[in-house]
């Protein structure tokens, strides 16, 4: 069994013994909900400032590849940049045009943020950072993660505009094309593990990350991530050449913030679930396992950016095709092989 | 430069002054005590914020009057001369606005930091001043505003535990009003004098110190994170293009292309707008959120340019859409986008959406304010 | 109850003011899904109202309003205007003043070429080349600028001549360029010519038979890349062309790659011009001896030039005036995007975006 | 060329100015001849505004030798109609259009005669000698297509 941080943190208490005092006059209920909502607004605060600076470090990564230097001005090497587009967005008028569908378009980003964020819930930070050890984590995971796709059809739908609505169809057609391998892939690494769980997969991980026993389970996983993502080479949902600005389109300010934050930290969620499933967790020698688990993490969000600019967009149905034809093929073949492997050894 | 353009400038610097050198009552006092202290936070800032206004206005005045000294050219060394003083402001920090996060250090110091720094900031500049206007106008000025020994006072301070601070505020609110006074009286004296009141300035808004902090931080946030709508119709274009490429890098002051206009926040008409084109772009217009802002890029966005005469073009998107900056040229150089971006910027920073609001709710018996 | 599997044909609307028309075309397209079923050009947002205005000008009034056709190559507009009028004219020009000529009007193909790479990567959704592309054309927009004084609008060329030598140091910072230039191109190459991607998205989209290009009119890159080997430098070749040695890229394809594979052979082949005429450039005058009052005799003349989009015309109708009595620009981007529709048949709409992006369009000129 | 051309038509005349002048109902002779002796290449159709007639100026080169011919064609102000050579290039399409927009020439059989640079709406033909240069037209947002318009 996982220590959780529930775990840990009632463990901290009671060596203060604060645990003690809280439970001379509250009952044991109450003080669990305490807790479990300082954790939650801890980790929901941390995250919010990563996704923040995701931002910035786009930014700043995108512009040193095409040699310019990124945002300078605000605040020293632009790092109030986030701040201050969080506060121009926030205060920003909130057009509803006339011939929107009301209700969807105020709920839609709503689900789409609140997925990523339930996501977290089940990423382990660190050897002792698991908010929720699920026994089905992985299945969770994938279940949850592909809801924000919910928010993005509900959004062009909404919006009542051509360019969202195509983006909304781009978006429902190519979902099916890569879940499916993506979720085909981690199979193969749900073998190897044997568990469910997602820090009994980082543990069984150890010794070796799967990245090396699955090489083709960890592309298609990761191609899929991609097209999940919806960034470049696969933004068919915001591709602004096309659509505009996709199915974003009619939205402003706040409403607009949270998809773009949503976007964010689903690259950071992504970046997170990579790293746990292919590249060992927070397994790694000498640092603390939360560091690891930041350092990979970082590196596979990089990663998409690097990729970001420096490729073309591929066109949809090319994308179909290389679910439907490649990644699904290769990821039952991946299965088989793993299977194979498995039971002979 | 025009000699007339300057006066009038100098006017208007002046006109100014009833919105900069407010005065600050002595009942402040009487409130900060009964409230504890809570009370003397607001006041700091009010005389931080008070402080500022104040010393910029007069950095502006200065520098217009070595303007016009400068154009006349008669007296050489006088033009020297009052560059020198004026010079002296920068190298004492009186042209640096005071920062409101000066109110920390003050709160640790029971009030005494903020008193001193204020005290040393007003005799400085006012002796400085003294000596500018004696320069300008020829002839020997006295000196009124009292030397306060800020060394004793501090530690009579320290000895009080703050206390004398009480005191010593109420000193700054005094010697701050005569100053203010007596810098009136000399201003009217000027050849230049006749003040031209910058109208549309409501001269209650800078009361409010709290609003008005809110809207400079949004300001900020606005003014930093300014994203153009990619609107470029000829070859305007071509330099806007220009602008936000690697050499110029708009990005380095936070500003991104986007595409739809609901998140734009600033509108670059580059290029010519043709009949055909102007009800597009009104439409475009439209459909960009609150607050919004317009660029005319280039001569054809301003007037129609070389195309004035023509039967199809636009005489200027200002027929159509209201446009905030101006900027000459065909095309302009980014470097002059640049600028227009920057002085767009110091517009927005006069944006007072909070101050404004707050207004409507509180004083709804009162007239429309001004915007 | 409707049949559910009835396809709806959805209009929609592309521009004007759409991140992929470049400028303010507009596109009326009736889509099946993705699929384009109809594309119609709408064009004349930016219709000034030029050649009217030409009508009250007079011929040297004339040239800045060039500058402004196609604004991303405007020296290839002046030369055009000129060398009618000189035709006009029958004003000889002297040699330094043509190979001056030569010499910006090439690089201000590269200069517009490149405008059209950067642009046309955003469309692709490579980011990276616009950048790269930028930076290139503001050096070469530096040295036009230590030319003539003008970045964009240069208005260099004059009836007879040019108006400005070369400055000191012109030669050696244009050398420096050309030094540097392939390399920096080789680098765009290196992000796309072989990218499986750009492929995917290039090649076998836009396709326009070599039949098509003939019956519409088309010129320049897209022409050539169609199977075309025509351009006016060769087969009728005015001012000092003939002296140079290059060559005209023509490329079988009839698809978008091609096209990009013309325009990028083409800014080889315009930078050995370059060097050429830079290294053979006589001694001389630069203005040949051109009346105080242009002032041509009635007649008419049509000259063509090849513009950097394709043949740029001017007819110019001469009633014995100062003015010209009727001056008609014959803009290659107005005949190459009427082709629009063929290209697209039953394209994708990233296909449709990628097409419009290759034909290089440049509104001032199309539109006039 | 314009030799084979006057021997083959004897209603094209050369004008004293060295203009080819065809009469507007031969127009489509003339240039089929001229396209199947390897004149493929329609580079313009202007109009051109006169006192007494209105001309049509037709450009035509070919993609393989230098040579070209200019033809034009002189029609009557009060009734300027001849034949559309859209059969023959479909890219005289665009530039008839433009004729039509900017002169009020007609073109008999043109797929789709409507005004090509200017709004639908405009009034006058603004090449035209008679109309001001500086005589401007307020446009409003033309509603053809409803709801598309709403769209950027």
């Amino acid at each position: 069994m996982t220590t959780t941080m529930y775990d840990s943190l009632v463990g901290i208490l009671s060596q203060l013994g604060v645990y003690q005092i809280l439970s001379g006059f509250l009952p044991e209920i109450v003080i669990r909900i305490m807790l479990v909502l300082a954790i939650a607004g801890v980790v929901a605060t941390v995250a919010s400032l990563i996704l923040a600076y995701l931002t910035w470090l786009e930014r700043k990564v995108l512009s040193d590849i095409q040699q310019r230097i990124g945002p300078m001005r605000t605040g020293p090497h632009g790092l109030l940049q986030p701040i201050a587009d969080g506060i121009k967005l926030l205060v920003k008028e909130d057009v509803h045009p006339k011939t929107i569908d009301k209700w969807v378009f105020l709920l839609a980003p709503i689900v789409m943020f609140v997925p990523v964020v339930v996501v977290l819930a089940v990423i382990p930070f660190g050897k002792t950072l698991v908010m929720t050890d699920l026994s089905v984590g992985i299945v969770f995971l994938l279940a949850v993660s592909s809801l924000p796709t919910l928010g993005i059809i509900m959004a062009s739908w909404a919006q009542n505009n051509k360019y969202a609505v195509l983006a909304g169809l781009r978006r429902a057609a190519e979902i099916i094309s890569y879940e499916i391998s993506m979720v085909l892939a981690a199979i193969g690494v749900v073998l190897l593990a044997g568990t469910l769980s997602l820090p009994g997969i980082v543990e069984a991980q150890t010794g070796l990350p799967y990245i090396i026993l699955q090489p083709l389970g960890f592309l298609i996983f990761f191609i899929g991530l991609l097209a999940d993502l919806g960034r470049i080479p696969f933004d068919f949902q915001e591709s602004e050449s096309e659509l505009v600005a996709g199915y974003t389109t009619e939205y402003s300010g706040m409403k607009f913030s949270f998809f773009f934050l949503a976007e964010y930290l689903e690259l950071f969620v992504a970046g997170g679930i990579l790293t746990t499933l292919y590249l060992g967790g927070w397994n790694g020698p000498f640092l603390p396992s939360w560091l690891w688990f930041a350092i990979k993490t970082f590196i596979v969000i990089w990663v998409i950016l690097w990729i970001r600019a420096t490729l073309p967009r591929v066109r949809i149905d090319q994308l179909l095709d290389i679910g439907w034809k490649w990644l699904l093929p290769l990821a039952l073949l991946n299965i088989a092989i793993t299977g194979g492997v498995l039971a002979v050894m | 430069m025009d000699r007339e353009y300057v006066t009038d400038k100098i006017r208007r610097s002046m006109g100014r002054r009833i919105l900069t050198d407010e005065e600050v009552s002595g009942w402040w006092i009487i409130g900060g005590i009964v409230t504890f202290g809570l009370l003397f936070l607001l006041l700091f800032l009010k005389l931080i914020h008070r402080r500022n206004e104040h010393f910029k206005r007069q950095k502006m005045l200065e520098e217009q009057i070595i303007e016009l000294v400068g154009i006349d050219l008669k007296d050489k060394k006088m033009l020297a001369d009052l560059k020198a003083i004026h010079n002296e402001g920068y190298e004492s920090g009186e042209f640096k606005d005071l920062s409101f996060l000066r109110i920390i250090p003050a709160i640790i110091t029971l009030g005494l930091y903020i008193e001193w720094r204020l005290t040393k900031d007003l005799m400085i500049h006012a002796e400085r001043q003294r000596r500018f206007f004696s320069c300008y106008l020829g002839r020997e000025l006295e000196d009124t505003t009292p030397q306060r020994p800020t060394g004793k006072y501090l530690g009579l301070g320290v000895v009080t535990l703050g206390l004398f601070g009480i005191y010593w505020t109420n000193l700054i609110i005094k010697d701050s009003n005569e100053h203010f006074k007596d810098q009136w009286k000399l201003e009217d004296l000027l050849p230049e004098a006749g003040m031209e009141i910058d109208e549309g300035v409501d001269p209650d808004f800078y009361k409010n110190i709290i609003l008005t902090t809110v809207d400079k931080f949004l300001n900020w946030g606005r003014t930093c994170s300014v994203w153009p709508m990619a609107f470029g119709t000829a070859c305007c274009a071509m330099e806007m293009m220009a602008t936000f490429a690697s050499r110029n890098d708009m990005d380095r002051y936070g500003m991104i292309f986007r595409n739809s206009p609901r998140q734009a926040d600033v509108l670059i008409v580059a290029g010519t707008i043709t009949q055909k084109m102007a009800p597009r772009l009104r439409r475009l217009y439209d459909q960009m959120a609150e607050p919004k802002y317009v660029i005319a890029m280039g001569a054809c966005a301003m007037t129609g340019g070389p195309f004035v005469n023509s039967y199809s073009v636009l005489k200027g998107v200002d027929k159509v859409i209201p446009v905030d900056i101006y900027l000459p040229g065909c095309p302009p150089r980014p470097e002059a986008l640049l600028n227009a971006f920057l002085q767009l910027q110091e517009r927005m920073k006069e944006e007072r959406t909070v101050t404004k609001k707050f207004e409507r709710w509180i004083l709804k018996d009162r007239k429309e304010v001004v915007t | 109850m409707s049949d559910i599997r009835k396809v709806v044909e959805i209009p929609i609307n592309m521009g004007p003011a759409h991140p992929a028309t470049h400028g303010v075309l507009r596109l009326r397209l009736k889509l099946e899904g993705e699929i384009v079923r109809e594309v119609d050009p709408v064009i004349g947002y930016l219709h000034r109202g030029i050649e009217k205005l030409a009508e009250s000008l007079t011929y040297p009034q004339f040239i800045p309003y060039t500058d402004r056709l196609d604004y991303a190559g405007s020296m290839l507009n002046n030369l055009g205007y000129v060398k009618a009028v000189e035709e006009l004219l029958g004003i000889e020009v002297p040699e330094r003043a043509e190979y001056l000529r030569v010499m910006t009007t090439e690089l201000s193909r590269i200069a517009s070429h490149l405008v059209w790479l950067s642009a046309w990567g955003l469309d692709l959704g490579a980011m990276a080349p616009f950048f790269y592309c930028f930076r290139e054309r503001e050096e070469i927009l530096n040295i036009f600028e230590m030319l003539c004084g003008a970045r964009i609008t240069f208005s260099y060329m004059r009836i007879g001549g040019v108006s400005k030598d070369m400055p000191e140091g012109f030669a050696d910072r244009l050398q420096n360029f050309l030094d540097i230039f392939p390399e920096k191109l080789s680098e765009y190459e290196t992000i796309l010519t072989e990218n499986e991607i750009f492929l995917a998205r290039t090649v076998g989209v836009g396709i326009l038979p070599k039949e098509d290009a003939i019956d519409y009119g088309v010129t320049g890159p897209i022409a050539r890349a169609s199977g075309l080997e025509y351009d006016t430098r060769k087969i009728e070749p005015y001012s000092i062309y003939d002296r140079f040695d290059f060559r005209i890229p023509v490329e079988h394809g009839c698809d978008v790659y091609s096209r990009y594979l013309i325009r990028v052979e083409e800014m080889k082949q315009s930078m050995k011009i370059v060097q050429q005429a830079l290294d053979k450039i006589p001694e001389g005058e630069i203005m040949a001896k051109v009346p105080k009052k242009i002032k041509p005799e009635p007649g008419r003349v049509y000259s063509r030039v090849e513009g950097s989009k394709g043949e740029l015309g001017f007819l110019i109708i001469s009633d014995g005036s100062d003015k010209p009595y009727r001056l008609r620009i014959r803009s290659p981007a107005y005949s190459n995007v009427a082709a629009l529709p063929v290209m697209c048949e039953n394209a994708k709409i990233a296909d449709v975006v990628a097409t419009v992006g290759s034909l290089d369009i440049c509104l001032g000129e199309m539109d006039r | 060329m314009s030799e084979e051309l006057l021997n083959e038509f004897p209603h094209v005349v050369k004008s004293e100015d060295g203009l080819l002048l065809v009469e507007a109902d031969q127009i489509i002779e003339v240039c089929t001849f001229l396209k199947n002796k390897g004149f493929d290449f329609l580079e313009a159709i202007s109009g051109a505004d006169f006192e007494e007639y209105l001309e049509v100026i037709y450009n035509i080169a070919s993609y393989s030798k230098p040579d070209r011919v200019m033809l034009t064609v002189r029609i009557s102000k009060d009734n300027p109609i001849l034949p559309t050579v859209t059969s023959l290039w479909h890219g005289a399409n665009w530039h008839e259009r433009e004729a039509y927009d900017m002169f009020g020439i007609k073109f008999k059989g043109h797929p789709k005669l409507a005004r090509i640079l200017l709004p639908d709406s405009w009034d006058g033909y603004p090449l035209l000698k008679s109309y001001p240069l500086d005589k401007e037209q307020k446009v409003e947002l033309e509603d053809e297509t409803g709801v598309e318009i709403c769209q950027i």
